[in-house]
């Protein structure tokens, strides 16, 4: 049976939202660049969650307005961002002292490759000859409580990104605790992979063929909401 | 909505368990959070290691602490001050352990344990006593030890101004071990001279990010230490 | 009398020699000191290391440096970025040595090196690629990597505001790298967006203390990176 | 032949003086406890130096005036003092940076011994039962690019405190640059002991004698000024 992978499912938005609903009133959360940026605009009514980027700030406000864009005012992509009430600015040891010493609750990253072990792979595309480029991945694994991954369950090829071994350089060994793909959430437990939630419309024996590790289901999993 | 205010003093030091590892900032009577301490007496945890660059003064604070017989272990690097009485006392009977580490080695080893630095190694105390059962390692033709970070299951800490979200500045030399507690705590626990708005501080002069503060308690005019070491008070009061 | 402004953007890099280490602040444009390393284009110095966060956008600021092959190698978590053109070109043609380390990484090296630590333990890119070649040791059952300080022989920095004593305040996330880079050369070379007299920054705010600092030239009005990227500029102007 | 070792040469005052005057224009010094603290009153016109204090703040004063003293600014010592214009306050971590990292141009130390290679015994005085407390001094030693000792020549019981061995626990091992005494300054180099200068109308035979390690005469020194 095939359906469009890519299509079918959670949307980029949806997706977003499930990963923001697991994230608990009063976190520092650190969201890596792209679809995870999406998670911002998902914070339930009455929640309070205080964003980091690792470039100095703590508090990120969301988007500028138009042409009150400040050059010294940017996240970890580069791009111009604001500053809440009650933000705060430091040096970049003190902003990792935050990252690898734990204090961050949550981060939210996308994958090239995610192992069945919660192996990582988002750094490198492996291919010879590229410059690699890290940036402060690996610190963010090493250090977030809680690593959460957010991407397509497949690639645009139709390839499982979830397997059982990543082929791609790691990012870091045993770091991703759940990963929200648009047609499910899986939990990373020492038993391997388990279903929490499957995108509605979808079987159990579909997402096991799309995904390169055995999958088993939660007890109390919702086929969906 | 996140709102770190506590109401009380005993809501504040509330979960303090025998044993727990207890990180306690000031140099001297400077930035000691004596309410937290006297706070810490009456909850009634036992056991405790204490980590402090001092043992207190007279018959209050940390000294009452270590007078109430709550202390098992002093990490610290300047256990006898003018007025310090308590410690050297039981010391010298061999009824409270320490272990003495250099100011700036104390120092960099609460910032590793709030940095997630296991370990580093320092040219400090190299060749002197104090670098007995410590692994050395040359870099560079110079010999270093090896020192580890150190972890706190509580930080209580004095400072002058806090937020909701736990933002924190501090008053001059008050300032002095508070900020890298707040580090490497499992719980921070802040005295503030007064409670600010969000966005009454400046950003750029946050000295301690919310992050890293779990509970902070509004105390407006502290003992003034120095003055009851001065008038010999003992803590309880009565 | 203590002054350590200078009056020229020549005078303030004058020294660099060949074969030096320098470290550049800034996080992409934001930070980048961008009148000082023109300046060291100008001065002409060959050979260097460069320790920065990024490896510069279109044919200004650092870019410009490596374009004009004074750059033997980099090292920086990121050298990647949108309109980065040169160092990908050179560095594929294998003209340009990379040493590639985690953003943390890189900022706890930095500030090891300011703090006279020669060497630290981080749990950071234990079981990736980037662990190849390093020493790992396990403590409390966990694996972590030894990793080095770094020290430059000199450190460009940007920074908003400065006394005559060297003391620095930074604007929003343009601090990024500026404090750590500060401690962490012999010598320290600023570019303030303004001076001010003594007095006027406030000792509890002041973020880089002018000991860190050995020279300082006033820029009133940098110019705007991202804007002369977008734009195609190239330095030298002409 | 006797001379009152304890009252001959120079004064405390004057040891202070011919510390400051080797103290150069832009200097940053961190003083010791005692008589350390007097090096402030004698820096010559025309040189401005800034005093660190290890507890938190660059740009140290002097004592405040009688009833403008503030618990929250003191000293190492414990003492109360006042800030400069241009000072600034910072933590432990940041204030150990300065001493560990090699920014501190000159600490002027006291000592209960210092050997010919430069060792320096300050921290203890060996006694069993007392309770040892080191504070900042092996960081100190350990980090200051200069050290400079100020003591008497001998103890109050006439003996030697410049030893060819100290019998007293180290703070640091071959950390001293140059002694002060009531008596001479000597500068610790490679060859041993060289005598800089020596206090009024003392001979060098004297001062041998009342030195536990070999003596040499710099070239260029003078008796006295």
């Amino acid at each position: 049976m095939e359906l469009d992978k890519n299509k079918a499912g959670w949307s980029k938005e949806q997706m977003a939202q499930n990963v923001a609903l697991d994230i608990p009133d009063g976190s520092y959360v650190n969201l890596g660049i792209g679809m995870p940026e999406l998670v911002a605009g998902f914070v339930p009514e009455g929640r309070e969650v205080i964003y980091h980027t690792e470039n100095g700030l703590l508090g990120m406000g969301p988007e500028p307005e138009e042409g009150k864009e400040d050059p010294e005012l940017i996240n970890a992509g580069k791009k111009y961002v604001t500053a809440i009430q009650g933000a705060c600015y430091f040096h970049h040891a003190d902003s990792f002292t935050m990252i690898r010493g734990r204090h961050i609750d949550v981060c939210v990253l996308g994958a090239y490759e995610v192992s069945e072990r919660g192996d990582l792979a988002n750094w490198s595309t492996g291919k010879p000859g590229a410059v690699p480029a890290v940036g402060g991945a690996m610190d963010l694994v090493a250090g977030v409580r809680n690593i959460f991954v957010i991407t397509k369950h497949i690639t645009k090829q139709g390839k499982p990104k979830i397997v059982q071994n990543c082929q791609l350089p790691l990012t870091g060994k045993g770091v991703v605790k759940r990963i929200y793909t648009n047609l499910a959430i899986l939990e990373v437990t020492q038993e391997g992979l388990v279903v929490n939630k499957m995108a509605p419309g979808l079987g159990f024996d579909e997402l096991q063929e799309h995904t390169d590790a055995p999958l088993t289901m939660a007890s109390s999993s919702k086929k969906s909401r | 909505m996140i709102n770190k205010l506590v109401p009380s003093l005993a809501e504040a030091v509330n979960g303090v368990k025998d044993g727990s590892v207890i990180m306690i900032s000031g140099f001297g009577e400077a930035g000691s959070p004596i309410e937290l301490i006297h706070a810490l007496i009456d909850q009634g945890a036992k056991d405790l290691t204490i980590v402090s660059n001092n043992t207190g003064s007279g018959h209050v604070g940390i000294a009452s602490l270590i007078e109430h017989r709550r202390v098992r272990k002093m990490i610290c690097s300047f256990p006898r001050t003018t007025n310090s009485v308590v410690f050297p006392e039981l010391y010298s009977q061999g009824e409270i352990e320490l272990e003495l580490v250099p100011q700036g080695t104390l120092a960099e080893r609460i910032r590793a344990g709030g940095a997630g630095i296991p370990a580093f190694y320092t040219p400090t105390s190299v060749g002197t006593p104090l670098e007995e059962g410590k692994e050395t390692r040359v870099f560079d033709g110079q010999t270093y030890l090896m020192e580890h970070g150190i972890k706190a299951d509580f930080s209580l800490v004095k400072c002058e101004a806090a937020d909701r979200y736990g933002n924190l500045v501090y008053n001059k030399t008050a300032r002095n071990f508070g900020p890298i507690m707040c580090t490497a705590a499992e719980t921070t626990i802040v005295q503030a001279r007064g409670m600010v708005e969000l966005g009454e501080l400046d950003p750029e002069a946050v000295v301690t990010p919310g992050i890293f503060v779990q509970r902070i308690v509004e105390i407006n005019h502290p003992l003034d230490e120095s003055k009851l070491v001065s008038e010999n008070w003992r803590y309880p009061w009565n």
